[in-house]
């Protein structure tokens, strides 16, 4: 079972030093355990703040100087958090791609596209320059680009939000990883522009049985792309299962609360906000993260930070899980 | 301002406390630096002249019997003065260009950043220069000189700054709130980069100490037997050989010193500034 | 339907170079009407000119051509302050859109002090915070200490210290988290119930303009492609335009599509 | 004498050299010449490198003696002068030095927009009247006009080059023709002059040992004294006063004190004003202290003087009657500041600042300046400190608008002979430019008239001694000290002229191997 | 490209006017220079007017600009000769020591400005160093190195440009040491900010992120971006040496433009001073424009704007 996995994320815990000296350092993820399998396509939805792309950090061994981590990250069965310098690049290099959310911000602008494409493979040996640009123009091709050749000599800034983003997603591919991490690809995209890119995305991953570790802060778009969902809040993973379930039948306080405050497109209906505003993890206090704006909270909520229960195949972590199963609302298929 | 700067200070940044504290001290002594000194800074004895150090005189004499110490303390006063006022005359006039210049935007920006561009060509050398055949050779000349030469440093820091606040939506909403353009500027635009001109005025504080005792150096500025730091350099340039180094070498720490500290200090600042975006 | 509080008609804005006339076009023949008390939403892509005809109905940019008129009366077009006209607007950006060294109380205050007293002005900022669901307690406060829904309440008090006839809000709630968004969401719908403000209300979240706004004007390359009642526009869309940005919202059971071919920028 | 010299152990000339050498290098420490155009070269550089070139047409020894050099001359009458041109002087390219040379060289000085000018404000004409004659006719009877054809307002330049050259003649494009025992070969602009031997000169007595002296231009004085140190630089006049004492001990050369014409006074710029009263200005005569001035800013290089006449103008055969009327007032005048007190206790002065003007960028004359205002300070007398760019400084010298709201101007000044009539002529006689404060006394002028007429030695110096009785007193001139010339020269060298008659003659011709 | 050079001959014209115009304000009257204290009122009438001193501001402007673009700067008033003829071997010795300070500085700056960008280790010393050296005038630099090297030590001279290539090094080294100094340090600064900058900017992490080699990524995507700002301060800072020269020629009694320009204004030496300020201006302009044009090369972005 566990040789089958492709990522394990077990109780992953992240600290980051304090801004100030004397200050207390800052915990920005609490708890996160998740997992990935070959082929499988697993969101991450949260509001800002919630520790998202820290969790994606984390996995690539990217986070700022002085983070302290704890906790395990496995990949493939051995231990990220273990490898060596060579063995870091190489993991880096060959397994794992990560696709961002600000496609310009995230490449050279003094480099060609081509130069961005085909460094990574040319680097890693894996390829040599004529052959990784070759491959890049067939897949360029491949995500709907026609003129590929023109292209790689293009700079970045002479391409559109939306075709760069198509850049980051060949230049992911390129390398043949196993594991694909996509922090919210789509979020300074047009709606129109973001269904094309989810849908060259999406297509790629699934033709190569790739895995794909999708972040978003977009409850709907998460469950249309992915086969399991985790939503976080503040640091923990506060709800986890299958995402039709997750999106449609929510277990947790604050997933059916995401839901409500989500404006509909099919009908005017008054909006259920939820109080206040998103915390970060060192934010929260000693009980449940969300209980300072959930309506159902107890005093146990927050007193005692409830551990994840599995209810339904479902990971829920909330005191209440059980008896608030049927009184949350549910949302019906458009 | 100073209370910007005791703020930025208690937020606890050592190297800003030490040499913000340092700069303080310096200032003090600018200003209470006659009152220090053991002997009047140009009381002559030409019986004791080019001794070196002793317990009269603790960093010895000039060649005309003065007490160095006493002339480096008393010193301070000058060497500080006129970067002072170069500092406030460039910052105002800076800012005021700045402000105007990114308030209008369109031709008026466009002109006044041509002009800036020429002033830049002027190298301050040769305005210092001019300053002091024209105005005669004294304080005033280098301190009117590096005050226009500074201005176009000024500037162009504030008003991309100034540019930046402009274009950010809280001015716009001022401007339809019926606030007018001279409200707005003194009142936001002026406010915001206030901090920015402050830390520019800092590290451009120590770069005018050293310009305006450079320029005192090359006999255009302050004149002998006014004590200042530049003037005390050149002076003991001739001691120099006879191995009488410590009047040069004394001034010339003690302006390193003070360029240091308020290079720190206003580059400190500057980070700060950043940071807090 | 009675005579419209502000008509737009016929225009137009092109950026860059006046001379040549090689200039950008950034909104063409744009005309529309806005009710008294109504809501008027504008949606389309990025860089379809929501933006610029808002400012321009703002009076923060100067029209290229065309007219705009308030009560049937054509208001000046150049960049006179609107906001003696009744207009006022509130920005996306929730961090730029209050001056970061002034306390939000001064910052309402300082929009009234050309309309009253010191002693009303108190009392009209309490007023106005408790409006938009805030207190005394963020009167003393500085705008980095308030979260980002905060601001846009403050942002909105400020507009509606002018008491305004229209309200424009460009994308005003889309850099809000979705939890917060829905608070102020409902904090418009009501605002605009209890006191009568139109809005002129810009976004490319088609959903949000479901629940704002009575008509929609649906905009590409500065140009309207469909215009109507909110409803029947996003039920029933007539134009290719409006039905391929309908089905590129996610929702549940939506699967993103591929555009049969991306067009060459 | 830890002051530096007396006036009888100045040293005029050095021991001759002994032999030939390749190059000498030797500093212009006053900077790079304007101009080498002799009329024009009036600066201490540019005099010093035409001497080397351009022959005058007479010449003064090291005890300042008058020769006959280029010409011999007669004083027909006196209106007339008469001068014979030798017939073996030839031009650097061979060709022979006629009275045409000489007529056109003397009337190219004698334009009025030369500086020399003025030495020839009393000649009406210059004409050749024989194959080697030349005749100079006088408005006036001129004593002093001899004496300005030893230095630059006699040199001779060749018509034919000089007119082919124009305006540039004398710049470091334009260069020269003259006869003199060096040939000018290259002026490196910023760098340096570059001079060599006249193989064909025909004074056997100046015939250089050098074949070839480069002229530096250093001004600063550090680098100046680290160059001569290393050897760099084999020596240089107008040593500044604070080089000499990192040079003093030097192990590379020698420094030597020498007579010179060079005086520092300090004079009152307006006729009115605090100064107009004679207590005070006599008070300043004594509350400086000019020993301490000489030992202290000028290491020795200078000497205390307390009149006008400096006993370096003194002419050598009148000495000791000149000497006898100066000794009152060394006593009268020596540092008193008691004295000094009292006199301005008794003067109108009520402690406004008196303004003292001096030229910036000289260190000595700053040095001097704020010892005197210190020491004024100590009677009560208040002096601000004004510093004016030379421009500024020279024009105050001559323009009274220029020297508006100045009191006191500081400055030095030289003679070009040992003639007391020189400096005397400028300062008190009535209209006279320098004569700032419009001192008329018709005694004095009569007196100072009668002795420009005077071709008798003993006659004149009475008469000017006579002179001076009247117009010392209550003098606006306070004489302080009169300078050497300090001169270094490297230990492997020897020769050389150590006076200020350096600036008058060939000096170049006489530095020459130690060996 | 042709704005800009547009731009660069409106400045070289705005500047060299405004020299131009503040010397005729100076007092003095340069006419006193030629002559000598002893000429009459009516000479010296004649002599302004035969050096046309008394034509109007805008007329002599005029005169000298079309004489400097035939090639003629004029005739110096105290030199009694061309321009020309002064500005050759002043210039050559001001170029070689502006040129040698700047290589220092260029070279010890970035170096130095690299090392405390890439390694954290070092930063602080970087740093330091240059917060130091930043602090250090040229005019004090001068005093200390000739009070070390040349006195104490006696390893340089102390006066003079040299004379051929390799004594001119020897004799300018110190002067270039003492006028880098400040620059150097001023360069460390900006490159080690510049390059701790980019080295956080997202498109490192992602290269990073990528598995590239670290000193790949040093050089390809960190020092080559973080150039760019440094390019610009090295052109204000060539404006800055060729102004410090003034003060380092001085101090090491060097003849050249510095001490020509500063004797010309005081001396009111017109074409002097225009010359020298021309010269100076232009270089500074020349500069600016060929950074700018290096910078258009290196940043695609600015290519299509032109
Ligand atoms: N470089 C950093 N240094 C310090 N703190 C950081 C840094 N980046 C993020 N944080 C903090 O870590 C916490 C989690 O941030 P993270 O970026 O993971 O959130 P996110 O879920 O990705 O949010 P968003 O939707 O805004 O991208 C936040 O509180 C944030 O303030
Ligand atoms: N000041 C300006 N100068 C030049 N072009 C501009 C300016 N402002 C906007 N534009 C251009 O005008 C076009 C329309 O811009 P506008 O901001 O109105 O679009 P928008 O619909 O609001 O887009 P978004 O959804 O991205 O806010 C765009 O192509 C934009 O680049
Ligand atoms: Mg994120
Ligand atoms: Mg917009
Ligand atoms: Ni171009």
């Amino acid at each position: 079972m566990t040789d089958e996995r492709l990522l394990d994320i077990e109780h992953l815990h992240v600290e980051l030093p304090a801004r100030r000296r004397g200050g207390e350092p800052r915990v920005v993820i609490h708890d996160v355990s998740l997992s990935v399998a070959p082929g499988e396509s697993v969101g991450v939805v949260g509001e800002s703040g919630s520790g998202k792309s820290m969790t994606t950090k984390a996995v690539s061994r990217l986070l700022p100087r002085g983070a302290a981590t704890t906790g395990e990250i496995i990949f493939r069965g051995s231990s990220v958090l273990g490898l060596s310098g060579r063995e870091l690049a190489q993991f880096r290099a060959r397994r794992i791609s990560t696709i961002y959310q600000d496609p310009r911000a995230h490449i050279n602008p003094l480099r060609t596209i081509g130069d961005f494409l085909a460094e990574g493979v040319v680097a890693s040996g894996a390829m040599t320059r004529t052959a990784a640009l070759e491959a890049a123009c067939a897949l360029l091709r491949d995500v709907g680009v026609p003129d590929a050749e023109r292209r790689l000599t293009q700079y970045p800034h002479q391409l559109s939000g939306g075709l760069l983003q198509r850049m980051m997603i060949v230049m992911a591919l390129l390398p043949s990883p196993d594991l694909v991490l996509a922090d919210e690809p789509t979020t300074a995209l047009d709606v129109t522009v973001q269904s094309d890119v989810m849908a060259v995305l999406a297509e790629q991953i699934r033709d190569r049985s790739l895995g794909l570790l999708f972040i978003t802060h977009d409850l709907d778009l998460a469950a249309a792309v992915t086969d399991s969902l985790a939503v976080m809040y503040a640091g923990v993973i506060v709800e986890r299962g299958p995402s039709r379930e997750v999106s449609t039948n929510p277990r947790h306080p604050y997933t059916a609360a995401l839901l409500a405050s989500r404006p509909s497109l099919s009908s005017v209906t008054r909006l259920t906000a939820i109080p206040g505003r998103p915390i970060s993890a060192f934010e929260a206090g000693p009980g449940c993260v969300f209980a300072a704006r959930c309506a159902y909270a107890t005093d146990r909520c927050r007193a005692e930070r409830p551990a994840p229960q599995l209810i339904e195949g479902r990971s829920v972590a909330c005191h209440r899980a059980e008896e608030l199963g049927s009184v949350l609302p549910k949302v019906a298929m458009a | 301002m100073a209370v910007v700067q005791l703020r930025l200070v208690r937020r606890g940044d050592p190297m800003l406390a030490i040499f913000g504290s340092l700069c303080g001290i310096l200032v003090l002594v600018a200003i209470f630096g006659g009152a220090l000194a053991p002997y009047a800074p140009d009381q002559t004895d030409i019986l004791a002249a080019s001794q070196g150090p002793s317990a009269q005189h603790l960093l010895g004499t000039d060649s005309l019997g003065r007490d160095i110490l006493s002339r480096l303390l008393v010193g301070a006063r000058l060497s500080f003065a006129g970067p002072a006022l170069i500092v406030v005359a460039s910052s105002v006039l800076g800012t005021a260009i700045a402000l105007f210049s990114a308030w209008h935007g369109g031709w008026v920006d466009r002109l006044v950043a041509r002009v800036l561009n020429v002033m830049f060509a002027v190298p301050g050398i040769l305005v210092a220069v001019l300053a002091a055949a024209i105005f005669g050779a004294g304080f005033w000349a280098p301190v009117i000189a590096l005050s226009v030469v500074y201005v176009p440093y000024i500037a162009r820091v504030v008003r991309s700054a100034a540019v930046r606040q402009r274009h950010l939506p809280y001015v716009e909403a001022c401007q339809l709130a019926g606030l007018s353009a001279w409200h707005i500027c003194t009142w936001h635009l002026l406010r915001n980069v206030a901090p920015l001109v402050v830390a520019q005025a800092t590290l451009g504080f120590g770069w005018a100490l050293a310009d305006f005792g450079a320029t005192s150096f090359l006999g255009l500025g302050v004149q002998p037997p006014q004590a200042e730091w530049g003037v005390m350099i050149s002076d003991g340039r001739s001691d120099l050989l006879t191995g009488a180094v410590q009047q040069s070498v004394s001034a010339g720490l003690a302006i390193v010193l003070a360029v240091v500290s308020f290079n720190i200090v206003g580059a400190r600042l500057s980070a700060r500034i950043g940071a807090d975006g | 339907m009675n005579e419209p509080l502000l008509s737009v008609r016929s225009l137009r804005k092109v950026f860059g170079s006046r001379r040549s006339g090689d200039g950008l076009v950034a909104v063409d023949d744009v005309s529309f009407d806005l009710p008294q008390g109504g809501s008027l939403a504008i949606v389309g892509e990025s860089g379809s000119g929501k933006t610029t005809t808002a400012r321009i109905v703002a009076g923060l940019e100067t029209a290229t051509g065309g007219e705009i008129l308030l009560d049937g009366r054509p208001i000046a077009g150049s960049r006179s302050r609107r906001g003696g006209h009744g207009i006022q607007m509130v920005f996306q950006d929730p961090f730029g859109s209050l001056d970061p060294r002034q306390k939000v109380g001064n910052a309402i205050s300082e929009i009234l002090a050309v309309r009253h007293t010191r002693a009303e002005r108190r009392a009209q900022v309490l007023k106005l915070l408790s409006e938009v669901g805030l207190d005394e307690r963020h009167a003393g406060e500085y705008p980095a200490n308030l979260s980002g829904g905060q601001r846009q309440r403050v942002a909105i008090a400020r507009a509606l210290a002018q008491q305004p006839r229209v309200l424009i809000l460009d994308e005003a709630v889309s850099a809000l988290d979705v939890s917060v968004q829905a608070q102020v969401l409902n904090l418009l719908i009501d605002l605009r119930a209890r006191l009568g403000i139109s809005y002129l209300f810009v976004s490319h979240d088609l959903a949000v303009v479901r629940q704002v706004s009575d008509h929609c004007l649906v905009m590409q390359h500065g140009r309207v492609v469909e215009h109507g009642a909110t409803g029947e526009v996003l039920d029933h869309p007539q134009d290719r335009y409006t039905r391929l940005l309908l089905d590129a919202v996610p929702r549940p059971g939506w699967t993103p599509r591929r555009r049969p071919s991306v067009s060459a920028v | 004498n830890p002051g530096g010299p007396t006036q009888q152990e100045l040293v005029a000339s050095l021991p001759p050299a002994k032999g030939a050498v390749d190059t000498v290098t030797w500093n212009l420490t006053t900077g790079e010449p304007d101009t080498l155009f002799p009329p024009n070269a009036a600066t201490y550089s540019g005099g010093q490198v035409a001497a080397n070139l351009c022959d005058t047409l007479l010449t003064f020894d090291a005890g300042f003696t008058l020769k006959p050099n280029l010409a011999t001359f007669r004083q027909a009458d006196p209106l007339t002068l008469v001068y014979t041109i030798r017939d073996d002087a030839k031009f650097w390219d061979g060709q022979p030095v006629t009275a045409e040379d000489v007529a056109y060289s003397m009337n190219r000085a004698k334009d009025p927009s030369t500086i020399v000018s003025f030495a020839y404000q009393n000649v009406q004409d210059i004409t050749v009247t024989g194959k080697n004659e030349v005749t100079v006719k006088f408005a006036r009877p001129d004593v002093m006009f001899n004496g300005g054809m030893a230095s630059i307002g006699g040199m001779v330049l060749q018509k034919a080059f000089s007119e082919k050259a124009g305006e540039t003649l004398g710049s470091s494009g334009g260069g020269l023709m003259c006869s003199g025992p060096f040939k000018l070969d290259s002026w490196r602009s910023g760098d340096s002059i570059t001079v060599s031997l006249n193989d064909n000169y025909w004074n056997a007595d100046r015939r250089p040992f050098a074949k070839q002296v480069k002229f530096t231009f250093v001004t600063d004085g550090t680098a100046l004294v680290q160059a001569l140190n290393a050897g760099e630089i084999d020596g240089a006049y107008e040593i500044p006063p604070s080089a000499i004492p990192a040079l003093r001990n030097s192990q590379a050369g020698k420094l030597t004190f020498g007579p010179s014409m060079q005086s520092m006074l300090l004079s009152v710029a307006t006729p009115d004003g605090p100064l107009s009263d004679v207590k005070l200005r006599q008070s300043l005569q004594t509350l400086v202290t000019r020993d301490e001035l000489a030992k202290a800013v000028y290491n020795g290089a200078a000497m205390p003087v307390y009149t006008v006449l400096t006993p370096a103008t003194w002419p050598n055969d009148q000495k000791t009657a000149y000497q006898a009327a100066y000794d009152p007032f060394v006593r009268e005048r020596a540092y008193n500041i008691e004295k000094a007190k009292k006199l301005v206790g008794e003067s109108t002065y009520q402690g406004q600042s008196l303004v003292m003007a001096i030229q910036s960028g000289d260190e000595a004359i700053s040095r001097t300046a704020q010892l005197i205002q210190q020491q004024a300070k100590q009677v009560g007398v208040n002096i601000e400190i004004k510093p004016l760019t030379p421009l500024v400084f020279s024009q105050a010298g001559y323009d009274a608008n220029k020297r508006a709201g100045i009191d006191l101007i500081l400055g030095t000044s030289f003679n070009s002979a040992p003639e007391p009539l020189e400096p005397l002529g400028f300062d008190f006689l009535p209209d006279q430019v320098y004569n700032y404060t419009n001192y008329t006394n018709e005694t004095v002028t009569n007196l100072l008239t009668e002795a420009r007429q005077t071709f008798d030695g003993a006659e004149r110096a009475k008469k000017i001694i006579a002179a001076q009785q009247i117009f010392e007193p209550e003098s606006a001139l306070v004489p302080l000290l009169s300078l050497h010339t300090v001169t270094f020269l490297n230990n492997r060298l020897a020769g050389g002229i150590t006076s200020f008659a350096y600036w008058s003659t060939p000096q170049m011709a006489y530095v020459g191997s130690a060996k | 490209m042709a704005t800009s050079v547009v731009g660069a001959v409106g400045t070289v014209l705005a500047a060299s006017f405004v020299v131009f115009a503040a010397l005729g304000f100076a007092p003095g009257d340069p006419v006193a220079q030629i002559l000598g204290q002893k000429a009459t009122e009516a000479e010296r009438v004649a002599m302004r007017a035969q050096l046309g001193l008394d034509k109007p501001l805008l007329v002599r402007y005029w005169d000298w600009l079309t004489g400097v673009l035939h090639g003629d700067f004029g005739l110096s008033l105290t030199y009694r000769q061309d321009v020309t003829l002064l500005l050759g071997p002043r210039v050559s010795a001001t170029l070689v020591l502006v040129a040698m300070s700047a290589v220092i500085t260029l070279v010890v700056g970035v170096l130095l400005g690299t090392v405390g960008g890439v390694s954290a280790r070092w930063r602080p010393l970087v740093n330091g160093l240059a917060g130091l050296g930043t602090a250090v005038p040229g005019f004090v630099a001068a005093v200390l190195l000739i009070s070390v090297f040349a006195v104490g030590l006696g390893w340089f001279p102390t006066y003079g440009a040299g004379n051929g290539f390799g004594d001119q090094l020897w004799h300018l080294a110190l002067p270039a040491v003492a006028l880098s100094m400040a620059w150097a340090a001023y360069i460390a600064q900006i490159t080690t900010a510049s390059v701790t900058e980019e080295a956080g900017k997202e498109h490192v992490a992602t290269a990073i992120g990528r598995g590239l080699p670290r000193l790949l990524v040093i050089r390809r995507h960190v020092l080559r971006n973080a150039f760019i700002p440094v390019l610009t301060v090295s052109g204000l800072m060539v404006g800055g040496l060729v102004a410090g020269s003034v003060v380092v020629e001085n101090a090491f009694g060097i003849d050249g433009l510095g001490s020509l320009l500063v004797k010309g204004v005081l001396n009111k030496d017109y074409a002097v001073v225009n010359a020298v300020s021309l010269i100076i201006v232009v270089v500074f302009v020349v500069v600016t424009t060929v950074v700018d044009l290096v910078h258009t090369a290196l940043d695609p972005r600015l290519r299509e704007r032109t």
